[in-house]
């Protein structure tokens, strides 16, 4: 088990390490081809009024001289050892795992994380909660109720729910239930409360963006959960159980639910690590400071330490719950092991 | 100045004795709007995207230099009032304006009495000196204006407050007392009063500096302190205890508490603004097309407009560098083919875009004079006829292939372009579109010479607003021929005239105001002459009144809402 | 003396025709398991409306000049009269919609809206199905290879899809489209764009193939018909083609089309965020991103969403009845 | 009335090719403490029945008629909770497959304490103690050890005796067995069988095994019942249906076995074609179009349906050929077939 | 039948171990000895018949011998050349000498190709051009396995069991082997089809002068069609004698528990059977017991019996054991044995 952990860690590592390699190409790489020099690639970051100087400067400091290799090698060592910053009157240690420092706010990517992520964390808890009671509840029911018009009527809702682009659906839940017009009962979006300010301002001011993303996801979970909970109640060991007389809700939760919910607990990792990582166009339609918004602006201000950092991040959620995925699957089923 | 969201300078004290103004459309723009006294409220600024550094020594933004005088004083200051009068400066950290010395090259402020920093330790000339030196230091500083930088008499080799620790600048700058400091300029230069007031001089006391992350927590000179900063989301701002309203003349102080809020979704800050829930559009730039379009056909919304002139141009460069346009016929066909009613409604109309440009100097820059040379009919959709002409005399009487650039990011650029290549298309120019990241669009795309003319990138969105009411600063970065690096950069792409260059230099060692402001004429003429700048609008932008406000008024120095005067009722 | 229950005749014992005589064999007589699957398919009225719909998009995509020619106005052409110039919104109420056109006109320059779906329709397809392409292709030949060869082949396959799965891949994409050069690879211009597309939809969609088609293969590799081909001597390509693939057709169809409409809203989020298909070539998450600046005209909105949204329905809607046709479990 | 009785029961699927006919009128009956075999080749309606019996099918898409009577009561009309109420009880079940067929998140003693608590109400304690007996009298080694093992964790054989002790848990009075062996190798299925002889006598149940092995009913029961296109098409005493059958198809499973205790014959005796689909079962007698003698019964065979009709002593025949005709035909031809060297 | 001195077949000491591998490094931690060890010769025109228990490794035995798997030791001398590690491409011509038929005869038949392209397969892949074209040649198989030459183009799924596992000895026929390996060719059938089936075999061989080794578990079928045959029993041979000799005076304790558990159609003999009934399953191959492996389930066990392996020697004339305590033995042999 432990050494599983270890194992898996290693593995999580050298992912990351890939993901980073490849996010750190795409930056560096991809305009060197398109022949921007070290001092051009600096020259983003020097202001408006820069002379060339100061741009030849900056390259030096932001070591854009270096070749990749030893760049890339800095990088990764900030994370494992720290790094220190030229900040001026002197320099300041940026304490592992220091995932660099923003070529152009200056300030320490790793604190900015940790500061959006709640938002996104609010985000995806909350509709998370809403997805998987909405999703599971409705695709157990259906699967019940095969070929009945509730059925029928939710597979429809939920095909239709996973064909609507997330950033459409927040348009126009933000056209109809925002923006001051007389059926608005949430909140317009850009509003981000902590829940310890206060708890019911934080859902007031989520209670859109939940709604629009697990809309989205119910839709797929219920799919999900309709075809596994057929195909569950199909298997001989639930005609064993009600061949030994047990009451069908029995069969049903005990028997059937729960061997049809443990592949939708990887999906649900899977997707629940991916949208910790960015919730990109939720965040965007909805202007939620979290982390897919940060990604998504530091992009745009081709600000690479910020974009490393989220990647990063997103990528090691991935990996974390996938993680806990596999650790919980070997709890529900024991004919898991992990080796 | 800047390609971006212009910096200006600052204003001044007293919200005069003006006659309460009607709730109406431009009411804020000659007269105070709403005027009070009255003390205390929160004060709610909203910000769609971040400032640059709140770092006096790092910052360019308009509105960041308008908003740090809540928390910064400057020797001088833009004087606190509507209209015109607000582009005159006063003293503020200064007992007076600067004395220059006769030939305009030494110039002395003495400091007031009785000033201290937010920790009650008192402000001297040193702390306004080492402000300078720190921010001579563009490598920690990279935002920040560079005028004193190139201005005064720096010691050969000298790098800033950093990485010169102890060298001796006193050949650019001298604190004889705790109370003096005299500036030596390396030429003279008759307008520096303009030049003190911006945010580079505002105090810094060594002690607390901490170079790049100073910005974390600027030590406050002015009414106001930083309560909490969380850069990226937003900041606070408190009373100062140690600011002395008898040493501040310029500062009503009125609001106990301002709270700033970045990075909100530009659409949401325009409803919120309109439904009264914050008080300011921090950035001054005017709203988005969709609250425009809900605001103008509403007299009550309307009445809560203004709509102020800026000291900008957008325009697009044309780029003599790329065939055919070295020929200066094709050059003057695109100026006539151009439809400026579309470039104006690029930019959101009449009134959240501009006023239809017929050169580079706007009207209220000192000095402008009507110039138009290719004008472009009477419906201002462009002169087709005389466009055919010069395509003609340029050899290509069907029109020709070239490519025009903008900043993706920038929906009104998109436009700009999507304008220019339908109008230039009705006599045959073919424009393709290209966007390239703002971030690089100047350091790797069309503003460096190989790139423009390797992917022949004939026409440039583009846009500069000046930083200060003068000529010479709204011109120089757009028309200065030696501001091109071959290695990219530069916001000048098109214009390399010899002739204007050095019309430049002269103006520069002509003391007299009067005798200069024909010079500024004269090169804008000299400008359009060669047909390397396309003018687009001079820009307007329409900005809303926060409900609640007082205090409300432009002023020419801000061109947006003065927010030192403001308060809350 | 006559064995009542053999038929005499020894190898030839059962009558051939008695053998079959069992079974009712005329309704699947000489049909092919695609026969099958396509008379199942005819019976699913719900996938063949959305297979319906799909030919019509296609149609729409490939006619879009004839279309337009007809029912609408260029989609660059301005129609500035047609807008407000003070609010830069239609003048006519209900967002310019007339017969002239049919949904009305964009704020700003006045062009026609409907052209512009037809339109976008072409970018959304062609980068949908180029780019469903490019990833059945990646996913089925690294899939087939992680399958059938398996040992650190597959080991490094699948490590590959692991790390592909776990990359926050919109923001990759975005990085990606943002940076790469305005000419480059030998192209420019939409070609270039629509290519970069294809290329970064493709190439991270295709883990989601290649994880469908290493799963079939590993399991067909351990049926006996692969042994019976190996036992007659066939060599790994051979039954790679001839033994696997045409087994392997079903699911990566199903999976295709099914993951031709993840691709168009792939491609449309990209729009949406300003890095698809440049301007003023239209598409319909441009178009969105477009309608968001102008939310006060909601019609400007509601048809690029509805494009995409019935498009990838009818994506969905045919998939669903191709998986449950193509898939004996289905039902 | 016997303990168990079917009368003329009737499952049919209504599927999208057709209406499946899976038992199509069966009638049989069963006193307790004696043993039924039914066999039948693949697909015959074997399962379907017995599942029909424990109710199984009811909730389903399945159409019922006819009557089972357990014990003096009336299951097909009965009411779902009803039958539900008995399944464990009064009737079990052991399936083919055991891994499938046991939950594989649970543990052996979970699944047998949740088959004996549904019945009885004791304690957690109680059941495990109880589950653990059982497990015991099964032959499991060290039940008390193998109580918390999962299904995966034992082998073929231990599973199955789970499977049984899980089915004998409440002491059920009928207790059927589909296919118990199949999956098992022949060591393993001679212990399974062994044990289910000692069971059955042990709780004097009644048994139904379900089986396309002859040998295994051979060994295990009283009356053999052989099914064919969901019809039963003979039914007797094991030693009627060895050493007397009467129908064509009984004879031609009898003619395609190689037996173990004889040396070999020079040919097996197969029978010619295919089992029929139960969506089309041929008109007439259903075995009609692999009989060997259907040119015999005057075109009956193609058209009519033959009655399942008793010949002596409880031994019954679905057949139009004359009595007379099927015994000589028996004695002389097919007899000394199978027994030649 | 008569048996000529060269072997067609001739298997020595054939071992194949599956390696247990764990961990990231596929760390190998044990093996499955699958085939330990076995040898035996296959004459021209007999049938060889293997049975065993499950697991006890027959499979593995015919796909050594067919080359289907790389033995691990050991020799497999195919009509007097060593095939034991021959490569595939100098084995391609020799496949057609010796072929082989599967047990599912639903897997074994790739369910996209026709009965033609099936059937055809052996000779496209050996490249063999056929007087009147494949197609004539198929069908001639076709007719001549019983199956009505028109069936050229259907699809499997259109046949029954039996009428599948017929197109699978078709494509065996194809190509005119010598010898066959039919592992368990009957055991998915049913009875009466089983019947059809193995009366096919017998006729082929007849008429074809063909070789087989038939792998089955069911002793009857074996008995029934066999001339030898082979017991194994944890990947070793306990026993090999002919026919008669091993179904009449079994030699090995597992031979004759092995019989005695096939139950009997014959009612009257239910009671009056001598059984010998082995205790418990299989031990894994994993961990097999060592020296006899039988020795854990063997009622004469001794303490020789788990310290020294017996060998396989000839203690009749053609009937080779396995064992330490034979039965069935005249006391002469044993005792040349153990001298
Ligand atoms: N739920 C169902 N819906 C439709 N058809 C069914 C259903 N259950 C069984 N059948 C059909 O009924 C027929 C009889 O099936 P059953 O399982 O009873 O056969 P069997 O005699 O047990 O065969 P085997 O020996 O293979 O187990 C089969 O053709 C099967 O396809
Ligand atoms: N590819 C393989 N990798 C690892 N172990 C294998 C492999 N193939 C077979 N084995 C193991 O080798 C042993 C012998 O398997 P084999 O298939 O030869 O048995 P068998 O006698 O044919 O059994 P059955 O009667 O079930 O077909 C089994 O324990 C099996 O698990
Ligand atoms: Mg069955
Ligand atoms: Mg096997």
């Amino acid at each position: 088990m432990v050494t599983y952990i270890i194992r898996r860690l290693i593995g999580a590592v050298i992912m990351l390490l890939v993901v980073s390699m490849a996010t750190f190409a795409i930056f560096f790489l991809v305009p060197q081809l398109a022949g921007a020099t070290p001092e051009g690639m600096a020259s983003r970051y020097v202001g408006r009024t820069a002379t060339a100087e100061t741009a030849k400067l900056a390259a030096e400091r932001l070591g854009f001289n270096d070749p990749l290799v030893v760049q890339y090698g800095r990088f990764v060592k900030g994370i494992v050892a720290g790094a220190e910053y030229d900040y001026g009157p002197g320099v300041e240690a940026c304490p592992a795992p220091c995932l660099g420092y923003s070529f152009i706010t200056r300030q320490p990517v790793f604190p900015d994380l940790m500061n959006r992520l709640p938002v996104t964390l609010s985000l995806a808890i909350g509709a998370a909660v809403i997805w998987v009671v909405m999703g599971v509840g409705i695709g157990v029911l259906s699967a019940l109720r095969r070929g009945s018009v509730f059925d029928r009527a939710a597979m429809t809702v939920a095909l239709a729910g996973v064909s609507l682009p997330i950033f459409f659906t927040g348009l126009v839940s933000l056209l109809v239930f925002s923006y001051g017009n007389p059926f608005s009962f949430a909140a317009q979006g850009g509003h981000y409360t902590t829940f310890l300010d206060s708890p019911g301002q934080w859902a007031y001011n989520l209670l859109l963006p939940w709604i629009t993303l697990a809309f989205l996801f119910a839709a797929t979970y219920a799919r999900l959960t309709r075809a596994g909970m057929l195909e569950t109640m199909n298997e001989d060991y639930i005609r064993t159980a009600r061949a030994k007389g047990l009451r069908e809700s029995t069969v049903v939760t005990k028997h059937g639910l729960r061997a049809a919910l443990t592949p939708i607990l990887t999906v649900f990792g899977l997707d629940f690590g991916l949208l910790i990582g960015g919730a990109v166009l939720t965040e965007s339609a909805y202007s939620l400071p979290g982390l897919g918004k940060y990604a998504i602006d530091a992009i745009v201000n081709q600000d690479l330490p910020k974009v490393m950092g989220v990647t990063l991040l997103a990528a090691l959620f991935v990996v974390v719950a996938s993680l806990i995925v596999d650790l919980l699957y070997a709890v529900v089923d024991p004919r898991v092991r992990l080796a | 100045g800047t390609s971006t969201d212009s910096p200006k300078e600052s204003a001044g004290a007293g919200t005069g004795a003006a006659a309460p103004a009607q709730a109406e459309f431009n009411a804020a723009m000659t007269k105070v709007f709403n005027p009070s006294t009255k003390k205390g409220g929160t004060l709610k600024f909203v910000n769609s995207g971040d400032w640059d550094s709140l770092d006096p020594a790092d910052t360019y933004y308009g509105y960041s230099w308008n908003f740090m005088r809540l928390y910064g004083r400057a020797l001088t200051v833009f004087k606190a009032a509507p209209g015109a009068e607000g582009a005159t400066v006063a003293p503020d950290l200064a007992k007076d304006l600067g004395k220059p010395s006769a030939d305009f090259k030494t110039w002395t402020y003495t400091l007031r009495e009785g000033l201290k920093f937010e920790d009650g330790t008192p402000i001297t000339s040193k702390d306004v000196a080492y402000a300078v030196a720190r921010a001579f230091d563009k490598e920690t500083f990279p935002n920040g204006p560079t005028y004193l930088n190139e201005m005064l008499d720096w010691p050969k080799d000298y790098k800033g407050a950093y990485k010169s620790k102890d060298a001796d600048f006193s050949s650019a700058i001298e604190t004889p007392d705790d109370s003096t400091i005299v500036f030596h300029l390396k030429q003279p230069y008759s307008g520096f009063d303009y030049i003190t007031q911006m945010s580079p001089t505002v105090p810094v006391p060594k002690a607390k500096d901490t170079g790049a992350k100073y910005r974390e927590h600027v030590i406050s000179s002015g009414p106001y302190m930083f309560e909490k900063n969380e850069i990226g989301k937003g900041f606070s701002l408190v009373r100062n205890p140690n600011w002395d309203a008898a040493t501040d003349p310029n500062r009503p102080a009125l609001p106990d508490r301002i709270e700033v809020q970045t990075n909100v979704n530009a659409d949401d800050l325009d409803n919120r603004l309109l439904s009264g829930d914050i008080h300011v559009d921090i950035a001054g730039t005017g709203v988005q097309p969709a609250a425009m379009s809900k605001i103008l056909p509403d007299p009550a919304l309307k009445a809560r407009a203004d709509n102020p002139t800026l000291q900008r141009l957008w325009y697009t460069s044309v780029s003599p560098t790329v065939k055919p346009l070295d020929n200066i016929d094709c050059r003057k066909a695109v100026q006539y083919a151009a439809d400026k009613t579309g470039y104006q409604a690029a930019y959101g109309g009449e009134f959240s875009g501009g006023a239809i440009a017929t050169s580079l100097m706007p009207p209220s820059v000192p000095g402008a004079a009507k110039i138009d040379l290719y004008p472009s009919g009477a419906d201002g959709k462009g002169d087709l006829a005389k466009a055919k002409e010069h395509l003609a005399a340029c050899g290509q009487p069907n029109g020709f292939e070239t490519n025009i650039s903008y900043r993706a990011e920038r929906p009104k650029e998109k436009a700009t372009a999507e304008a220019l290549q339908e109008s230039l298309a009705r006599v045959g120019i073919k424009l393709t579109l290209k966007p390239y990241p703002q971030a690089d669009y100047f350091s790797l795309y069309a503003g460096k010479p190989p790139f423009v003319v390797e992917n022949k990138l004939g026409l440039a969105v583009n846009g500069w607003g000046s930083d200060y009411p003068d000529g010479y600063g709204f011109l120089q970065q757009m028309v200065d021929s030696r501001v091109i690096r071959e290695t990219g950069g530069s916001s000048n792409v098109s214009v390399r005239i010899p002739d204007v260059d050095k019309m430049l230099d002269e103006s520069l060692l002509e003391a007299d105001a009067k005798k200069r402001e024909p010079m500024w004429a004269a090169i804008d003429k000299r400008v359009m002459e060669e047909a390397v700048i396309l003018p687009g609008v001079w820009a307007k932008s329409l900005l809303v009144r926060g409900q609640g406000v007082t205090n409300v008024f432009i002023s020419d120095g801000q061109q947006m809402y003065d927010y030192v005067a403001m308060g809350v009722e | 003396m006559t064995a009542p229950l053999d038929v005499p005749g020894s190898a030839t014992e059962a009558d051939p025709e008695a053998v079959l005589a069992g079974a009712d064999r005329k309704a699947i007589q000489g049909r092919s398991l695609g026969q099958i699957a396509w008379m199942r398919l005819k019976r699913d009225k719900i996938a063949l409306a959305g297979a319906g719909v799909i030919i019509f998009l296609i149609l729409v995509a490939l006619l879009a000049p004839l279309i337009v020619k007809f029912l609408g106005h260029p989609p660059l052409e301005f129609h500035r009269e047609k807008i407000d110039q003070s609010t830069l919104t239609p003048k006519d109420a209900f967002g310019g919609m007339s017969w002239d056109y049919l949904f009305g006109v964009e704020p700003l320059w006045g062009r026609d809206i409907f052209s512009r779906i037809v339109y976008g329709a072409r970018i959304s397809l062609l980068i949908a199905f180029l780019a469903t392409l490019l990833s059945v292709v990646i996913g089925t030949v690294l899939g087939v290879v992680a399958g059938y060869f398996g040992g650190w082949v597959d080991a490094v396959i699948s490590r590959a899809m692991d790390v592909f799965l776990a990359f926050p891949l919109l923001v990759f994409a975005i990085a990606l489209a943002g940076v790469v050069p305005d000419q480059a690879f030998g192209m420019s211009g939409d070609t270039l764009r629509v290519s970069l597309l294809v290329f970064i939809i493709g190439f991270f969609s295709w883990p989601y193939i290649g994880r469908i088609v290493r799963g079939q293969t590993l399991s067909l590799r351990e049926r006996e018909f692969v042994d019976a081909a190996r036992s007659l001597g066939a060599r790994g390509p051979y039954i790679i083609f001839r033994e696997l693939l045409p087994n392997l057709i079903a699911p990566i169809l199903i999976y295709a089309t099914l993951v031709i409409p993840t691709n168009i809203l792939f491609e449309a989020a990209l729009s949406f965020l300003g890095v698809g298909v440049r301007p003023p070539t239209p598409t319909w998450g441009g178009m969105l991103a477009e309608a968001a600046r102008f939310y006060t005209v909601p019609h400007f909105a509601i048809f690029p969403g509805l494009a995409i949204f019935v498009t990838v329905l009818a994506f969905n809607l045919f998939g669903d009845g191709l998986r449950d046709a193509l898939d004996p479990r289905g039902r | 009335m016997s303990f168990l009785e079917l009368k003329d029961l009737k499952i049919h699927f209504p599927t999208d090719d057709g209406l499946v006919k899976s038992v199509d009128g069966l009638t049989f009956s069963l006193e307790r403490g004696s043993t039924l075999g039914i066999v039948g080749e693949s697909g015959s309606g074997k399962s379907v029945t017995s599942l029909g019996i424990l109710g199984l099918h009811k909730g389903g898409h399945a159409r019922i008629s006819g009557e089972i009577w357990l014990d003096g009561e009336e299951l097909v009309s009965a009411s779902q909770e009803h039958v539900r109420g008995l399944r464990g009880k009064k009737m079990a079940m052991i399936f083919q497959d055991p891994l499938s067929a046991m939950h594989p998140y649970y543990t052996v003693g979970d699944q047998i304490v949740e088959a004996y608590r549904i019945h009885h109400s004791v304690n957690k304690k109680v059941a495990r103690k109880h589950a653990i007996d059982m497990l015991g009298r099964v032959g499991i080694p060290e039940p008390g050890r193998r109580v918390d093992a999962y299904p995966h964790e034992f082998s073929g054989g231990m599973r199955q005796r789970a499977m049984i002790a899980m089915a004998l848990s409440c002491d059920p009075e009928l207790l059927i067995a589909d296919e118990p062996t199949t999956a098992l190798d022949v060591t393993v299925q001679a212990q399974i069988l062994d044990l289910m002889r000692d069971l059955q006598r042990e709780f004097n149940s009644a048994l139904i095994i379900i089986t396309h092995d002859l040998g295994v009913v051979a060994e295990l029961s009283d009356d053999i019942l052989v099914m064919y296109g969901g019809k039963c098409i003979e039914y007797g005493a094991a030693e009627d249906i060895f050493y007397r059958p009467e129908h064509p198809y009984t004879w031609g499973l009898l003619g395609s076995m190689p037996r173990l205790d004889r040396e070999r014959t020079e040919r097996l005796m197969p029978i010619k074609g295919s089992p029929p689909s139960l969506i089309n079962i041929p008109s007439g007698c259903a075995f009609h179009p692999r009989c060997p003698y259907s040119d015999r019964t005057h075109s009956k065979a193609d058209t009519e349906v033959p009655a399942l009709l008793e010949t002596e002593g409880g031994h019954l025949v679905r057949c139009h050929l004359p009595r007379e005709e099927r015994r000589s035909l028996w004695e002389n031809e097919i007899k000394p077939m199978l027994e030649t060297t | 039948m008569t048996t000529p001195n060269e072997p067609l077949l001739s298997v020595q000491d054939l071992q194949k171990h599956f390696p247990v591998t764990k961990g990231l490094l596929k760390r190998q931690v044990g093996a499955v000895k699958a085939v330990d060890g076995i040898s035996f010769d296959v004459f021209k025109g007999e049938t060889l018949g293997v049975v065993g228990e499950s697991g006890c490794g027959k499979s593995t035995m015919g796909r050594l011998v067919t080359r289907l798997l790389e033995p691990t030791g050991g020799k497999v001398v195919f009509e007097g050349q060593d095939i034991t590690h021959m490569s595939q491409g100098r084995l391609r011509p020799l496949r057609r000498d010796m072929q082989m038929i599967f047990q599912d005869p639903f897997s074994s038949l790739n369910p996209r190709h026709t009965v033609g392209a099936i059937v055809g397969a052996p000779f496209r892949i050996q490249g063999i051009k056929t007087e009147h074209g494949t197609k004539k040649a198929v069908q001639d198989i076709l007719e001549l396995v019983g199956l009505n030459p028109e069936h050229y183009n259907r699809y499997p799924h259109e046949f029954s069991g039996g009428q599948r596992q017929r197109i699978g000895i078709a494509r065996t026929l194809a190509l005119k082997p010598k010898m066959i390996i039919a592992d368990e060719p009957v055991s998915a059938l049913d009875v009466s089809i089983q019947a059809q089936v193995v009366n096919l075999l017998e006729d082929l061989q007849n008429e074809l002068d063909l070789t087989y080794v038939v792998i089955a578990h069911d002793l009857s079928v074996v008995r029934h069609i066999s001339d030898r045959v082979a017991v194994m029993y944890l990947g070793k041979l306990v026993e090999l004698a002919d026919r008669k000799d091993l179904y009449e005076s079994p030699m090995h304790p597992y031979t004759n528990a092995l019989m005695s558990a096939v139950p009997i159609p014959d009612p009257a003999r239910r009671n009056d059977r001598e059984r010998i009934r082995l205790q418990g399953d299989v031990p894994s191959p994993l961990s097999p017991p060592p020296a006899c492996r039988f020795h854990t389930r063997c009622w004469k066990a001794q303490a020789i019996c788990k310290v020294e392996e017996p060998p396989l020697v000839e203690l009749a004339p053609r009937h080779q054991v396995a064992c330490h305590f034979p039965e069935n033995v005249s006391k002469e042999s044993t005792e040349a044995v153990s001298a």
